[in-house]
């Protein structure tokens, strides 16, 4: 073992990036002059040196199998002298120099069932986790509702119709490993019932004080229960956001009749125009409904067409919902506004209307 | 006749243009010997950079709690004219209108038993009598009794209310503040007299968003005028300003917060349903832009100063109510909301600081209000949210329990 | 006694003000058309009538004497009938119907010292409260800043030349009886040293319970002190805001070395344009320096310059600082940005540069 | 060649035009009884709406802390195939480029020890390789050795570092930023691998505020670049903008938060003194507007998700910081930073919840960073100021204690 540790690399770190840089970007890095959208998942940026380097932007799926990697590979190699890349949102994008390509290239990814789009304003793939497929901490699959809705809404993503950019993100519990905090729309997944506790395991499991300290609201306290030492829970306190399951297993959270999804609206990131925004609620509750969540695939297309229809250009969600203020926001959109949606954490005070400022 | 002590820091404070208080207190000294005091005492604090008054204690007319504020020197023996030195506030009129009669009169009851020295008005909106002795408080009011004025709030009641001069010289008034100032003053005499809740509470009431009361700083609630239907325009008006060299898009149209203004160079359109009532192309225009026909008011709640929590400014919790007499709605409204504050706030605790404390959706659920969009400047950022209700398993799938 | 109470009137309320409304005004109630500002000072507002009734609006000096309200009774038998009024920032205004008065009130009016003004784009009279005058909790005087500040502004109040309307206000201490916490350019009067606790009155004259209580940042804890039950401030954590002394007599707070003034800008009241805002920390701290506090009066002098040259038609001291960035107003107002600039209370976290929205 | 189970609930998602994950899973299924048993788990989720994975344990490659997510079916005698099916993270090339050589690699790798089934990519950037077992972890480590690729990071170290292309493809690129983020992965290589900070910590590289890693939003460190000078502007590119129909006064001007410029409807003014740096005048217009000649770097400290006080976006620490080789300043400024916080933060405490508790002043004070304005929205709206320093009697006027 010693020795195995002795002739053994570590700490190398990943490839330099230089080893995977096509030709024409190695030439042309950094001196970039402009960039054209040609047409939908299509742009061309130009150099300095007059250079031209097309992109072709697919759904790369994400969850994908290594045979659909080995595809891309053939199709790289046919068309980009054996270069690609994917992009932040987890796209796959081809880099041509030859623009007789494009077509054909796109024609050979429709047929592989990959739609290539998601370049300007459009809805690009939606940032999203784990879920039942390989999460322990889900309230609610990933991989599925994306589908779903991107089922539904691929005809924004395969056209630029929109007035400005529409970011979907999904996260399948409050750890929003999808940072959907900030997302033009959001999916959340969430517990609706305190965890479950059981207190056989719980002390052999979990180091109590942690668990105590892992609760923002203080619901949980230790507790001795029929001779056990364990932790109870002040139900009324607690806000079902699964921190302490976080650190102890032995306080199941997860819960088939009360789990399911709430859609938040209006986050940015870009600092353009607005400064970056948080994601607002927007609908507290829809039960999870596998295998195609048809209510949140159909809440979702309401959002993403009234937005379309009543925003100005550029304007992202939730620079059009600020301008037209929030009661605008929900007697256009239907949803009933509730107690939920009335912030009672820390800086609740701060979320209060605190002018006149009103339409009716 | 007192003599006047030397004051050389304070005479500093004769020159220059704008009104001199201590030419105010000389003159009053020179017939009251309180003010006499007052000054050595004054010019004392101003070369010791430091005040020299106690403790208020608790003194008062019969069958009053509130309206004198006790004040003692800390320096009787120096300055026995303001070993008391107590403050009476007097419930102003609603706008602060007067008569040169009443005005006098109550000049003549202060020149009889008092210091001569007043605020015009107080920043509450009473008018403050500055300086008497424990022992001139029942005559005073015996006195004020005569003229019909009465005294103001003061510990923990209802503060006198006040308000914008709305109607009697404003053409922007969207509902009577002056009228429903002088009602809530009546209808809540008690409270106002009586202190007996957590805290001090406040109201303030402003005819229309320009808010000329800074109700929305500072009232635990505050009553702003607002209208519905589309701001009355006349057209041939805002051609006037246009020709007077107003240039409507950059002074009216770009400053719209709505953006729901456009100027083609002739004509001004308003797309009313998206204007959030903030005034400013009305306030701009006065000659061609009205508030709409639909008159009312937003109804907020819960402003104050700092201590302790943090300053607050008040939220909306009616976003349009209208306001006519016998005003049932507003006054039930307002029980509701001092019985549950009452109840559970803690000692010093203005009902903004409760509202945070307690949360506001439950706050609504206790006076009975449906929240509404118009409650919150957006929806909660945070997903810590306490959903009431859960299945539990066997459930009828459509009944809840509640948790 | 008991008798006096029998035949005494009590709960009658402030007299009905439609006692105190001149006739024009009776007539003309709820019908007001319009108003145009004929000079500094002077306005005329036109009823649906065509009735006009002029105001004239002068400085009161709201800490006044009989003998001057005894004044004004003078001057408003001699041009309005016996009526006049006064407003929610204590500026004394005459009433007229005849425009032919209004030149003569005007220099009656100067002749007994009082500034006419602080109608439409103008400064107008400093809403402030006690200070050494009757406070027990004063941290600095209030008439007396107040006279010396305005001395120095009078232009602004007898002309109409800034960019819109600019609200000082004045309180003298964290009380803020002003409520200057939402004024364009706010003077709070402060203490910057913990209270001295007089042990042997304490327990006598003050509840222990709400004295701890009382503290916003917990820096009070009950303690015994040399046998007698009293309380212990712990340094680092007051911040002088002297909550406790208000609850009890026995921590005085005052002190003549380290009270002073502190500046603060950019807050609103009206929901004209922008939402109604706080006033933000512009000048920590100015030590007291009576009897005409020198330093305050040329800071307070130097923002209202700054704003006023650079502020554009209508913007408030807030909404111009918006518009350019604080990093701007810092730099431009000369004031150096310090540590005690950073909020460190509650919300804290929300005042912080979320963005890079920054100027350079 | 295992038995595919049937899954009638997640076959209803191969249908619709969008690429699906369950094809994919069938894929790999042919190849991997893993694969199967996991199709057979997720059915069985879909049916029962929960999902059935238990905590992950400790689990990793030889001197590695990190990287690796251990997980277990809740089910494993069911599912014997996905008793352990963990995932581990491949630290991917700055900018996600890969030559077809490079990932075929990867893939023959991950038939041969792995479920075949990959994320391209995490959302923290990595290449997410998922599931497989404990006994192949060593295998699989060794095999991407020869490959030249390193795992990702894990647990409460720092996690691996991405970065929008910025230079490689994008004209707006401030600083390079892959080689940045390259820089920092070898850098902090132990940092990486070997967690011992409270929690995580990440770091986000993009090239300009259009911010195309969302930082902002999910970085402990954003580094964002920036420029200071007048934005470059070619005249006749506006010309053609306007010519070819873009509304530039609506398009362009009235976009702008920093309300300085202006259209005259030839000329387009930028009063550049006053331009924030949003981006949006030059998204619009790429081929008439590029960033200002001096470029770098904003930093931001901070932002996370919501547990467990709250989601934070990032906050400004250094307004504008050149960004070249060697990046000593920047890495020094780093390692204080996790000094204090190593130092001084909660277990579970990320960088963000930390400055929160002890206060950016003190942070900075602690990190030896001066406050600037750019690092607040707004100074202090309440007055409770920690004043640290005060008179005693008898000091001299100009000296000052320490309290
Ligand atoms: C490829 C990618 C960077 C990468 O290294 O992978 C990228 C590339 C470009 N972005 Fe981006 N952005 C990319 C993620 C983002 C993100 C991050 C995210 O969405 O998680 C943002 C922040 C989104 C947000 O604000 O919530 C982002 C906000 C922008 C913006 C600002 C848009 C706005 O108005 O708010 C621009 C400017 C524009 O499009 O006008 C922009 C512009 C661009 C340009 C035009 C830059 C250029 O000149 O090349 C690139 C192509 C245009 C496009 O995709 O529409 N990019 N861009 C990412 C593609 C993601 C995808 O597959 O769809
Ligand atoms: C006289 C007046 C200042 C003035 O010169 O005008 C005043 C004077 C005092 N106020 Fe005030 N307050 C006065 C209007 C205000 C206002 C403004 C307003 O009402 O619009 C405020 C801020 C708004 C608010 O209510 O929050 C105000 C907020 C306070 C506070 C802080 C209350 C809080 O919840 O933060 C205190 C402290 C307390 O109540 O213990 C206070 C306490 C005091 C005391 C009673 C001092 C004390 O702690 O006992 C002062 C008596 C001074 C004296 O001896 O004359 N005063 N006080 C104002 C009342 C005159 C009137 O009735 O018209
Ligand atoms: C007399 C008074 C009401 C009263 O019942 O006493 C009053 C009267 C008028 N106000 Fe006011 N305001 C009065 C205090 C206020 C206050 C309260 C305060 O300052 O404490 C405010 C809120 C200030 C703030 O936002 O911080 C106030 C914000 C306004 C505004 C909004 C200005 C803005 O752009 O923000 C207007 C509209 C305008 O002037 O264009 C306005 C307009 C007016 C008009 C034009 C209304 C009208 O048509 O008659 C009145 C005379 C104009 C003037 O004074 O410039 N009034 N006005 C108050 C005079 C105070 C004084 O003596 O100076
Ligand atoms: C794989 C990944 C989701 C994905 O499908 O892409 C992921 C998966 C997990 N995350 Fe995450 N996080 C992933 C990116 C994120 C991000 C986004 C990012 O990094 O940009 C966030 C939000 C940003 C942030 O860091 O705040 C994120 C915030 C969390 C949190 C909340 C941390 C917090 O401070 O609020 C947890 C909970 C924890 O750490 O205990 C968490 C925990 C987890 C765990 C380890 C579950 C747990 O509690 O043990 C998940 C393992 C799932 C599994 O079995 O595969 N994950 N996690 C992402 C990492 C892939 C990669 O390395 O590229
Ligand atoms: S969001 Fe929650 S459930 Fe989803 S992958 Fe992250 S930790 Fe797991
Ligand atoms: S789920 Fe969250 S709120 Fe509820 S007990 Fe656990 S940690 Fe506390
Ligand atoms: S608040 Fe409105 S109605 Fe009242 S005086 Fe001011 S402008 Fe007129
Ligand atoms: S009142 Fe204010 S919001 Fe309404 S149209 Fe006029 S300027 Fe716009
Ligand atoms: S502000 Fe403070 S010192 Fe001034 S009057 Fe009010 S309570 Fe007294
Ligand atoms: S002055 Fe304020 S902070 Fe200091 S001890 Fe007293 S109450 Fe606490
Ligand atoms: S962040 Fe800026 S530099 Fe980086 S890709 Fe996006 S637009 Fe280009
Ligand atoms: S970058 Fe943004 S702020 Fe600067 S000029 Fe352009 S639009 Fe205005």
């Amino acid at each position: 073992m010693a020795d195995v540790m002795k002739d053994r690399r570590t700490d190398f770190g990943p490839p330099h990036y230089s080893k995977f840089l096509p030709p024409i970007i190695k030439e042309n890095y950094g001196k970039w002059k402009y960039h054209e959208i040609l047409k939908p998942g299509v742009m061309v940026h130009v150099s300095e040196t007059d250079a031209k380097l097309f992109t072709v932007r697919a759904s790369s799926g994400r969850l994908i199998a290594i045979d659909k990697i080995r595809n891309y590979c053939d199709l790289a190699d046919k068309y980009c002298d054996g270069f690609l890349r994917f992009t932040s949102r987890h796209n796959v994008e081809f880099l041509l120099t030859k623009s007789e390509n494009i077509d054909p290239l796109i024609a050979d990814l429709k047929a592989l069932g990959h739609p290539v789009g998601g370049i300007g304003n459009a809805i690009t793939s939606i940032v999203h986790t784990q879920g039942w497929v390989h999460c322990h901490s889900a309230a609610t699959d990933a991989s599925g509702v994306v589908k779903a809705v991107m089922d539904d809404l691929i005809e924004y993503f395969e056209e630029t119709k929109l007035p400005g950019k529409l970011r979907i993100a999904l996260a399948c519990c409050l750890n929003m490993c999808g940072a959907v905090h900030c997302s033009d729309i959001a999916i959340l997944g969430i517990h609706r019932r305190p965890p479950k506790i059981n207190h056989d395991t719980l002390k052999k499991t979990c180091e109590i004080p942690n668990v105590v300290a892992a609760c923002p609201t203080a619901a949980v306290r230790p507790a001795e229960v029929d001779g056990k030492q364990s932790v109870e829970i002040i139900e009324e306190r607690c806000m079902f956001c699964a921190n302490c399951f976080t650190v102890c297993p032995s306080m199941p959270i997860a819960d088939p009749l009360n789990d399911g999804v709430s859609i938040w609206v209006g986050g940015k990131v870009s600092n353009a125009r607005h400064e970056p925004m948080f994601s607002k609620l927007a609908i507290p509750f829809i039960p999870n409904n596998p295998p195609r969540w048809p209510e949140a695939v159909e809440a979702i297309r309401g959002l993403v067409e009234l937005w379309a229809a009543n925003a100005r250009k550029y304007e992202r969600m939730g620079e059009w919902i600020e301008r037209i203020g929030w009661p605008k926001f929900f007697k256009m959109s239907g949803i009933e506004f509730q107690k939920e949606h009335i912030d009672d954490f820390k800086h609740a005070g701060l979320t209060f209307k605190r002018s006149t400022h009103l339409t009716f | 006749m007192a003599d006047i002590p030397k004051t050389p820091l304070l005479d500093e404070l004769e020159k220059g243009k704008w009104p001199s208080f201590v030419t105010e207190i000389k003159t009053a000294a020179k017939r009251s010997p309180m003010c006499a005091d007052l000054l050595g005492q004054l010019e004392q604090s101003y070369r010791e950079k430091i005040g020299y008054w106690k403790h208020g204690g608790i003194v008062g007319v019969m069958g009053y709690g509130g309206g004198v504020i006790g004040r003692y020197s800390a320096l009787p023996e120096k300055y026995p004219g303001v070993s008391h030195f107590h403050t009476i506030r007097v419930n102003q009129p609603a706008g602060w209108y007067y008569t040169t009669e009443a005005l006098r009169a109550i000049c003549d009851i202060w020149e009889k038993h008092g210091s001569g020295l007043t605020n015009m008005h107080g920043s509450t909106g009473d008018i403050i009598l500055l300086g008497t002795t424990t022992d001139e408080l029942e005559p005073i009011f015996a006195e004020l009794t005569k003229f019909d004025f009465d005294i103001g709030g003061s510990g923990s009641d209802m503060r006198t209310p006040s308000c914008c001069l709305g109607m009697s010289r404003c053409e922007w008034a969207c509902y009577d503040t002056m009228a429903l100032t002088h009602d809530i003053t009546m209808h809540f005499q008690d409270e106002l007299h009586r202190p007996a809740f957590p805290y001090k509470f406040k109201f303030k009431m402003s005819g229309c968003p320009n808010d000329c009361v800074a109700s929305i700083a500072r009232a635990d609630m505050s009553i702003i005028g607002n209208w519905k239907g589309d701001i009355q325009m006349d057209k041939a008006a805002v051609t006037e300003y246009a020709k007077g060299g107003m240039n409507i898009q950059s002074d009216v149209v770009n400053n719209c917060p709505a953006k729901c203004m456009e100027w083609d160079g002739t004509e001004l359109k308003i797309e009313n349903s998206y204007c959030k009532h903030c005034m400013h192309c009305i306030n701009v225009m006065p000659k061609a832009l009205r508030p709409g026909k639909e008159r009312g008011a937003t109804i907020l709640i819960g402003s104050k100063a700092p201590i302790v929590e943090g300053a607050l400014l008040s939220s909306v919790l009616v976003p349009f109510i209208k306001l006519e007499p016998p005003y049932e709605e507003l006054y039930d409204l307002v029980e509701r909301i001092w019985d549950v504050w009452s109840e559970d706030g803690k000692n010093r605790e203005r009902v903004g600081e409760f509202i945070q404390r307690v949360g506001m959706g439950n706050f609504l659920e206790a006076i009975e209000v449906e929240p509404v969009a118009e409650m919150v400047a957006h929806p909660r950022e945070n997903p810590y949210v306490f959903y009431e209700d859960y299945y539990e398993e066997g459930d009828e799938d459509d009944e809840e329990d509640d948790a």
